[in-house]
């Protein structure tokens, strides 16, 4: 009809490439490995490092999905109860005379109902803001871990179980190797495939995906459903590293996890925000934990390094969005069909 | 104008950190005295981890355990995390592992839970102690006790028996049992409770105060009401007692239903000068740390290995031998110490 | 129709519905242990319940302006250690003057939040969980990792907690004080009211020249307020201040007000809601151990009856909406 | 003193990119209605939202009562006695009747400034009442319909003492009898001596009201008239700026065999008792009030809100609808109403947004092909003539027209066969207009059977070949190509009796 020709080459441009938010947690990454390693002698070695890397990852696994929930404008803060409660079933389940690779497998199946289960009254209950779900869901998840333990702790696991929390391959540690797979993996799923796709476009416009034949219900299920996998990985490998469990365990890990996806640069206006800005965000967190720890720095100056961290990287981003944001709105959260 | 405000937003926190970072480095910071050194270098660095920060007990004990460590020439690190739990622990002791420290004492979080990590301390040969809440045997070398368990339940029961006349109710307020001492005690309580002597007195209930003061009140209100002729409280937990004294305090009941159990005099001092519990016990946290201290010392310096029959010097302390339990070895501090009005004056402005 | 009829009926009157729940409650409570409804029980759960409820008034402003504040119980902690501090280095402060004290830090703690939701457009969510952090890193950092115990404490501050005015609790008296405060507040006064409108509709509360940074600010400063008065309370009440006070506890407040029938899309949420949400939770806390319900089953117990409430209430909404448009056309 | 209550002269406003007022001349005098007229995105709200505040304009004056004033916000029109209702009602949903009535000028107590509820009640019950309307003024605003809200709205404007008050398209969501209701309102307001500018698009509305009329087109000025003294055809041309006729590409009439049949469809409170059959190159116009069912008829048919009751069968085969994505996968589109909330997501780029509902054609086993992508969205923004340099520009960076295009684009990836255009010109400029008209044309020769539902009488009677006429919730006339007139459009679309003898 028209004779008019529309460019379909896309020009690569270096100030777009520059402006990109991970290179500021690369420059951050740096900064940390410099500042570390010259407060403390003993940062700067290849056993320190990869010890560092064993004790941050058990729940750096839960930001992959995370990242999917935070663009699609949604959020979950009940992951932490959903590790404990994998676990503390884990640890029952063995001492009930389950084989620990049978009892493994329940323990992912329970993280994976309960994400499920967090999806499914989403999804069912439309108006329902996700907030709101996962809090019921969090006192709950919690709850049944402590009916189930009471104040016992668990344990007494067989000794290859063990390797999850502490094993080596070569020098690198099991747990780095698994994270970068996964990491790659769901890189690949958020950037690369029509899922991923899907996932940035209800983030931007909910009712528009789901006029163009997006399956959001779907879609929804399934991230709340890896988010419960992954909760349930984490708790394999922080059972894994006590060697027992109790309900008590991954305590506020929610904040932990939604604070390294805020740095990451995920925007919490949803459809904005890349995997390797959240990866990148878990090793700028724990190397400047770990070497602020190695300088043995009182662990409230932690907690407020940690609390303004978040908020700073928050407000960056949301510079960045520029005035797009609005605090939250009805009709901005919640897509109205009618 | 959201722009204006996020910027200057960052400007402050930015001027913050670096006035904080300036505080720092004036290092006057007494618990992180373990940064600023590196002066004495072939000076030992011992380190000691509490259960969790803010917490007297764990403080004074700390205190006592760099006295013992700066006596002996020695760099003392002081850590705790943020929340009782064995994760943040395992992250410091970790982080120790890799300063290659000399010796860790761990107040442990979790009996098991530290197992792995603090085998792994071991390996990479760091001596491991734990002291007042102990880790399994096969995580430590030597377990530093504040007061034999047996000792701590059998007191308790007597105090109580002769506060009210061997004769009527009482009732246990503990913590959670995660640490798994008071439940030691609480068995030890029960078995002296069988004795004849306490044949008029009945234990009517455990109770779980979680350590937690909203919910150690409530769990007190509730036993007053359950049992009306309630006529004492044992609280073998620091939060566990003042909660319960201060409610009994608060209802006018002193005199009627006594508290005693383990608690630190600072916070039971109003309580004991009140009358609601006549007397309690606690150990000394300044001479555990002390004598953890000298143990991580003597440990570090192979002087002893934590077998048993082994015996070492804890400065003004004197000697001490290191003696079997059933689960390792241990090195028992002596009895616990009671506190009533007549030293509590002394004593709460201390710990 | 007659179902319909019943549908409307109940959503109206859900705090009806909640007080009879409360009721049934406490009979079976009664029924089991006898010593439930004693006089010096249910003035033990008052005293108790009194500042949750304190604390949920305030939290349901800002649920009604669709915010949420996770710091409060950081908030808390902060103020109480700061006036704890206060009081054990200058015993003859009047106890008027510990609360105001309180009250002017948990404030300034509020305005901080206020000031990132309203001018920098942080989520509230992400923006009190950071503070939460900071403030409790703070309240450790400012105790030097000590409590402060009883016997530092002034009688004239712990008498806050315990004394009577006109022959209530002090506390009681307090949280009666608040109360009477919000209901006149939220029904009739004009910035009460924006508060509603601005939750319930933000764009429309734009052109009716509502400012809204202005009640963003407002409620916010007003819930740390809160939160600092309740941390003079808390400390007065336990004789004793720490460094973890109130951990957590932002989540039990936040369930009063969820129970209460606050909506956290906004706009919805009644005083009377709210205090019958904090005493259902008050009743559950005195009653559970009464009844000899183990303390573990308490969060999970906890837990049902909050996912309950959010779904019932969601449900009852979906009918009404529906039965609306039933009766528009056709 | 001047003889207008209102005058604005000389208006422009200017938005980014985009001239939405170019001089505009305005006048209003006490007593009177004026009719404001002009189609969708004319510029109308735009000016609406000048004179009440809103937006403060680039260049001109507003003169109130012959003196000069500039309304920097809302409340400093609202003070003066400017009040408006706005075409979406905006209210709160969750507040009283009588607050939704004085939110903004509650009456306080002088000295407590105590909100005085038993006064603002009694006060809203009078309001209401000498509208006519025996609501209860403590029932929450959400559950009330939308002619009542209306009502509160009216009484809103009365309660602040305006003495100008804006209607914006106040019937279209109303119903006949409702309709009829709120013009007795208006004229006793009229009689009172307010001055009322009605906005609407619906002749009815003009004829039964107003005493003057002004028309606006493309962001312009077009002129004033008394209402006696203008004929309609006159009328048309200055609201479409030319000869209706003109704009629509001949279309071949070539109708094939049956694609769609639906039976008796219905969902509760919606619609109910629809039946029509669609084939093959034909375009079947649904038109009808705003609110008489056409928007939730075709999304029920594409799956968003599922229709309770009825058939639907495709291409002669009996299906159920439960989702869009089981309606694309039959075969059905739908361009939706809003594009800028339904359709597009506006911070993506161009192929991005053609490429979202077939991703599956531009990947393989799940994996995003992007040499696929370029080359398909390519082709396509080419096809419907997007005004574009670059498939990666940012849809936000479009016009209306474009960003339609693009919408239209986006329908075009699939293997479809019956496509739904829910106004499909809605805040289109005239140009971009008759391009998607041509699209239209040009994907009805291709075999495609497209369901068209627009309020613009024009487009509806110049390109259907077949007219559906809906009002409240069922069809109440089909009309052929030849039998189409605005006259028994406007006609079947108020008629309150259903002839169900008529459905076919």
């Amino acid at each position: 009809m028209s004779t008019r020709t529309i460019n379909n080459v896309q020009n690569f441009s270096w100030k777009r490439f520059m402006l990109q938010w991970e290179w500021m947690l690369i420059a951050l990454i740096i900064i940390i490995f410099i500042v570390n390693s010259s407060i403390s002698p003993y940062f700067l070695n290849f056993t320190s490092i990869s010890d560092a890397t064993m004790t941050f990852l058990d729940k750096a696994f839960i930001v992959f999905p995370m990242v999917m929930i935070m663009i699609m404008r949604e959020i979950d803060i009940s992951v932490g109860s959903t590790v404990a409660l994998a676990s503390v079933v884990m640890a029952t389940t063995f001492n009930a005379g389950l084989p620990m690779e049978l009892a493994i497998v329940v323990c992912l199946l329970v993280g994976a109902l309960c994400g499920f289960f967090n999806g499914f009254l989403l999804v069912k209950y439309r108006e329902l803001s996700a907030v709101i779900v996962t809090l019921s869901t969090m006192i709950l998840y919690r709850g049944i871990a402590y009916m189930i333990l009471e104040d016992q702790s668990s344990g007494g696991f067989p000794s290859w179980f063990s390797y999850f929390g502490w094993g080596y391959i070569g020098p690198i540690p099991f747990i780095l190797l698994l994270f970068v797979i996964l990491a790659i993996g769901f890189a690949l799923l958020l950037h690369k495939t029509v899922f991923g796709r899907q996932v940035y476009a209800i983030g931007s416009n909910t009712t528009a995906s789901r006029f163009s034949g997006v399956k959001v219900d779907r879609i929804k299920l399934i991230v709340f459903t890896l988010a419960g996998v992954m909760a349930a990985i984490t708790a394999i490998f922080l059972t894994a590293r006590m060697g027992s469990t109790r309900p008590n365990v991954a305590n506020m890990y929610e904040l932990d996890v939604i604070a390294m996806v805020a740095l990451g640069g995920i925007s919490t206006a949803g459809g904005k925000g890349k995997m390797l800005g959240a990866i990148l965000a878990v090793f700028v967190i724990g190397y400047l934990q770990y070497g602020l720890g190695l300088i043995n720095i009182p662990a409230q100056m932690l907690l407020i390094v940690i609390g303004v961290l978040l908020i700073a990287s928050v407000t960056v981003t949301n510079l960045r969005v520029k005035g797009k944001f609005k605090t939250s709105s009805k009709s901005d959260s919640k897509e109205k069909v009618s | 104008m959201r722009k204006w405000w996020s910027f200057s937003f960052l400007l402050v926190i930015f001027l913050t950190v670096l006035v904080a970072c300036g505080q720092q480095t004036g290092g006057s910071n007494e618990d992180n005295s373990g940064d600023s050194g590196s002066e004495g270098n072939d000076g030992q660095r011992h380190a000691v981890i509490f259960k969790s920060t803010g917490n007297p007990f764990g403080e004074k004990l700390m205190e006592g355990f760099e006295t013992a460590i700066t006596e002996a020439g020695d760099e003392a690190i002081l850590r705790a995390p943020d929340q009782p739990t064995v994760e943040g622990q395992i992250q410091i002791i970790e982080e120790l592992i890799s300063q290659q420290v000399d010796s860790i004492t761990i107040i442990g979080n979790d009996y098991d839970g530290l197992q792995p990590v603090l085998t792994k301390a071991m390996d990479r040969g760091i001596k491991v102690l734990s002291a007042d809440s102990a880790v399994n045997g096969a995580s430590r070398l030597v377990h530093i006790n504040q007061a034999d368990p047996e000792a701590i339940g059998r007191i308790q029961i007597e105090a109580v028996a002769e506060m009210i006349d061997h004769e009527g109710q009482i009732a246990i307020l503990s913590a959670t049992s995660q640490a798994s001492n008071q439940n030691l005690w609480i068995e030890w309580m029960q078995t002296e409770l069988e004795k004849p002597d306490y044949e008029n007195i009945e234990l009517v209930e455990i109770a779980y105060g979680d350590d937690l003061r909203d919910k150690s009140v409530s769990e007190t209100e509730a036993l007053l009401q359950s049992y009306p002729d309630l006529k004492a409280i044992i609280a073998p937990t620091t939060v566990g007692i003042a909660a319960a004294s201060k409610v009994i305090s608060d209802k006018g009941l002193q005199g009627e239903v006594v508290v005693t159990g383990l608690g630190l005099p600072s916070e039971m001092a109003e309580y004991i000068e009140n009358g609601v519990s006549p007397w309690m016990y606690l150990w000394n946290p300044i001479d555990l740390g002390y004598l953890a201290g000298y143990a991580a010392k003597a440990l570090a310096d192979e002087e002893i290995s934590g077998e048993v029959g082994d015996t070492f010097e804890a400065g003004d302390l004197g000697n001490f031998e290191v003696t079997e339990t059933e689960d390792g070895t241990e090195v028992l501090l002596g009895d616990p110490f009671k506190f009533d009005p007549d030293n509590i004056d002394e004593w709460k402005d201390v710990y | 129709m007659m179902e319909s009829n019943l549908i409307r009926y109940v959503s109206k009157f859900r705090e009806l519905g909640l007080l009879g729940f409360i009721i049934i409650l406490a009979i079976v409570i009664q029924f089991l242990n006898p010593a439930f409804l004693t006089l010096g029980n249910l003035s033990d759960m008052l005293k108790n319940t009194a500042i949750l409820c304190i604390l949920a008034l305030g939290m349901m402003l800002v649920l009604v302006t669709r915010g949420i504040d996770l710091s409060i119980g950081a908030t808390l902690a902060l103020s109480g250690m700061i006036t704890a501090l206060t009081v054990s280095a200058y015993p003859g402060l009047s106890p008027f003057l510990a609360i105001l004290l309180g009250i002017i830090v948990g404030s300034a703690c509020g305005v901080i939040l206020g000031l990132l939701v309203s001018k920098v457009g942080i989520l509230p969510i992400i923006a009190s969980l950071g503070l939460m952090n900071a403030f409790r890193g703070m309240t450790f950092w400012v105790g030097g990792g000590d409590w402060v115990s009883a016997y530092q404490m002034p009688d004239s501050f712990k008498g806050i907690a315990t004394s009577n005015i006109l022959g209530i609790n002090t506390l009681v008296f307090i949280a009666i004080i608040i109360f009477l405060f919000f209901y006149y507040f939220v029904n009739n006064t004009i910035t009460g009211r924006q508060i509603y409108a601005l939750g319930s509709n933000p764009d429309s509360a734009k052109i009716s020249g509502i400012n809204a940074n202005k009640v963003y600010m407002l409620v916010y400063t007003l819930m740390g307020g809160l939160s600092g008065l309740a941390g003079v309370l808390w400390v007065s009440k336990f004789a004793s201040s720490q460094g973890d006070t109130a951990s957590g506890y932002e989540l039990t407040v936040i369930a009063a007000c969820i129970l209460g029938g606050v909506s956290i899309n906004g706009g919805v949420g009644k005083v009377i809601g709210v205090l019958l949400g904090a005493f259902l939770l008050g009743v559950l806390d005195n009653g559970l151990p009464l009844i000899n319900v183990s303390p573990f089953w308490q969060m999970g117990i906890e837990g049902v009856i909050i996912l309950v409430a959010v779904l019932f209430n969601t449900e009852i909404k979906k009918k009404v909406e529906k039965n609306n448009r039933l009766r528009r056309v056709i | 003193m001047s003889d207008y209550v209102l005058e604005l002269k000389a208006i422009t406003k200017e938005f980014p990119g985009v001239k939405a007022l170019d001089n505009v001349h305005f006048n209003l005098k006490a007593g009177e209605i004026h009719a404001l007229m002009g189609e969708n995105g004319a510029g109308k709200s735009t000016f609406i939202k000048v004179i009440t505040g809103v937006h403060l304009p680039n260049k001109g004056d507003v003169y109130l009562n012959g003196e000069k004033v500039v309304f920097h916000n809302p409340k400093e029109a609202t003070k003066v006695g400017i009040a408006a209702i706005y075409q979406h009602v905006t209210n709160y949903p969750d507040l009283s009747v009588t607050e939704n009535i004085f939110m903004g000028h509650e009456k306080i107590k002088k000295s407590t400034r105590k909100i005085q509820w038993k006064e603002m009640h009694a006060d809203a019950k009078a309001l209401l009442e000498s509208l006519g309307s025996d609501l209860n003024p403590k029932t929450e605003m959400g559950s009330l319909s939308v002619a009542k809200q209306q009502i509160v709205e009216i009484a809103k404007a009365l309660s602040a003492n305006a003495k100008i008050i804006i209607m914006d398209e106040p019937t279209a969501a109303l119903t006949h009898r409702e309709s009829e209701e709120l013009y007795k309102i208006t004229e006793r307001l009229r009689d009172e001596g307010v001055a009322i500018i009605f906005i609407s698009h619906r002749f009815e509305d003009m004829y039964r009201l107003a005493d003057r009329v002004t028309v606006l087109r493309d962001s312009q000025y077009i002129g004033t008239w008394d209402v006696d003294g203008i004929s309609n055809d006159k009328l048309v041309v200055a609201m479409v700026g030319r000869e209706i006729k003109q704009l629509f590409p001949e279309k071949q009439v070539l109708i094939d065999e049956e694609l769609l049949r639906v039976e008796k469809l219905g969902q509760a409170g919606m619609f109910k008792d629809i039946s029509f059959t669609l084939h093959k190159g034909e375009i079947l116009g649904i038109t009808g009030l705003v609110g008489a069912g056409r928007s939730e008829l075709c999304q029920a048919l594409f799956g968003i809100e599922p229709y309770d009751e009825g058939a639907v069968y495709f291409e002669g085969e009996k299906v159920t609808i439960k989702t869009p994505a089981d309606a694309v996968n039959l075969g059905i589109g739908y361009l939706p109403e809003d594009r800028q909330t339904q359709s597009l997501i506006l911070q993506w780029s161009i192929s991005q947004n053609i490429t979202l509902s077939s991703l599956d054609k531009i990947s393989h086993k799940g994996w995003l092909n992007n040499q696929e992508e370029r080359k398909m969205s390519k082709t396509l923004a080419e096809q419907v003539g997007v005004k574009t340099n670059s498939i990666f520009n940012l849809a936000s960076s479009l016009s209306g027209g474009n960003q339609q295009k693009v919408a239209v684009a986006k329908l075009l990836t699939k293997d479809l066969k019956v496509l739904i255009f829910d106004e499909p010109t809605k805040g289109v400029d005239i140009g971009a207009r008759s391009s998607i008209y041509q699209i239209m044309i040009d994907l009805a020769s291709e075999g495609y059977g497209i369901i068209m539902i627009s309020s613009e009488m024009p487009e509806v009677i110049g390109l259907s070949d077949r007219i559906a006429v809906m009002c409240e919730g069922r069809i109440t006339r089909f009309l052929d190509k030849d039998q189409a007139t605005q006259e028994a459009i406007l006609e079947a679309a108020m008629s309150k009796q259903t002839s169900k003898s008529q459905v076919v």
